[in-house]
């Protein structure tokens, strides 16, 4: 399943996709556009990423938590426009218990944001375009951490 | 036997977001002499205009997988130059 | 809204009832009725519940939940008979930010499951069937320690 | 003014899962002097047939709130008596 869509993000499949008669929790978390961010009204944004890469970094996070914890784990990251309230990113995490269903969906869902090249430019409500500078790495916050 | 054409291997740089807005493009080809790494990439891209806002932290990838600067690179090679990242 | 019902659970409404505008986290959990149960195969079970005061205990570990972290919280827990693979139970807990999404997720699943007086009768695949003594207040393992 | 009607109040006692299927029903009433107890309830529902299985730590409720065994019962209160839960 390809985690890059221009569609609109329904959990329904994902959650069909990691449930089996063997497991017992579900785990999800969706990320939603919200309609403001640092003090602003966001009012749309924007999303694009290196594509090939972005979809290779995610099959590899979803390998490295089905290692780890005995899950299935599947992934969606929305590109394109999308309004408040539209889903960015979902994950599903499948496991025999809550546990590990929780412990990977979490594991997912920072790893998603620190490692997957995907880019979000919000549009406010002042008419004005801004490059969102996330958590991922290579943010201004981690600049002075990371080695040369 | 290695003529000056081997000499200058085309790499493709491909840039995004903020980076691609700057240089005003998404993709460059640079020309590096063999035994060219990351670092000389970033280098060489710093020169083009706008590419000096090209923070020094800068995340890279080599062929779709993070690399440090002393990757080395070479003909056919794809770097990309990876403002910060915002997915999620 | 009833927390108790004897219709299939959909995840959708409970994240529709959850989700605003300025919220960009949901965590939910969905607990999923298993095919095997310490070591038995389950063919299929029933639920029951002491039917008001369940609905109190939910809707105070809700209050709890969003008295505790900044976020909205919705659940659902089916009663009656269930096959494998139909949800038990369904939480979602919407935040501005995903670690409150998933702290109020855990604890409403962790203390519905402590709380909640409900109460689940296997069947197995070898004809017999069985009260299951779970993890609540009360369950043998506790009995220890709870004080007379 | 307190005839003996008054020193024998009816308690409602509500019994799930296994209890009910030990005990053969869903509810009991049981009377009980003024002064009575939750404990009191417990001791009294633990002499019908099957009642003995009733554990010690069983967890009670008052009117759908869990107490513990010194709360006082009196006419009209409903106490239940719960097994081992296994919700979610």
């Amino acid at each position: 399943m390809m985690v890059l869509t221009r569609v609109p993000i329904d959990l329904a499949p994902l959650v069909e996709e990691v449930a089996a008669a063997r497991r017992g929790g579900i785990a999800t978390f969706i990320g939603l556009v919200r309609n403001h961010h640092e003090g602003r009204e966001v009012v749309s944004l924007d999303y694009s990423a290196y594509e090939p890469m972005a979809e290779a970094v995610c099959a590899e996070i979803v390998a490295e938590a089905e290692e780890r914890w005995p899950v299935k784990v599947a992934v969606r990251h929305r590109l394109g426009a999308l309004a408040i309230g539209d889903a960015a990113v979902a994950i599903a995490a499948a496991g025999d218990h809550r546990e590990e269903a929780f412990a990977a969906c979490r594991y997912a869902i920072e790893e998603l944001k620190r490692r997957v090249p995907i880019w979000k430019r919000e549009r406010y409500a002042d008419g004005t375009e801004g490059w969102v500078e996330g958590q991922g790495v290579g943010s201004r916050e981690e600049e002075r951490g990371v080695p040369q | 036997m290695t003529g000056p054409k081997a000499q200058h291997a085309p790499i493709r740089v491909l840039l995004f977001a903020r980076y691609a807005e700057l240089l005003g493009t998404n993709v460059l080809e640079v020309h590096l002499s063999p035994g060219a790494t990351v670092g000389d990439v970033l280098d060489r891209v710093r020169e083009f205009p706008g590419g000096d806002a090209i923070g020094g932290s800068t995340l890279v990838a080599l062929n779709h997988r993070q690399v440090g600067r002393g990757a080395p690179v070479g003909s056919g090679d794809e770097v990309a130059i990876l403002p910060p990242l915002a997915g999620g």
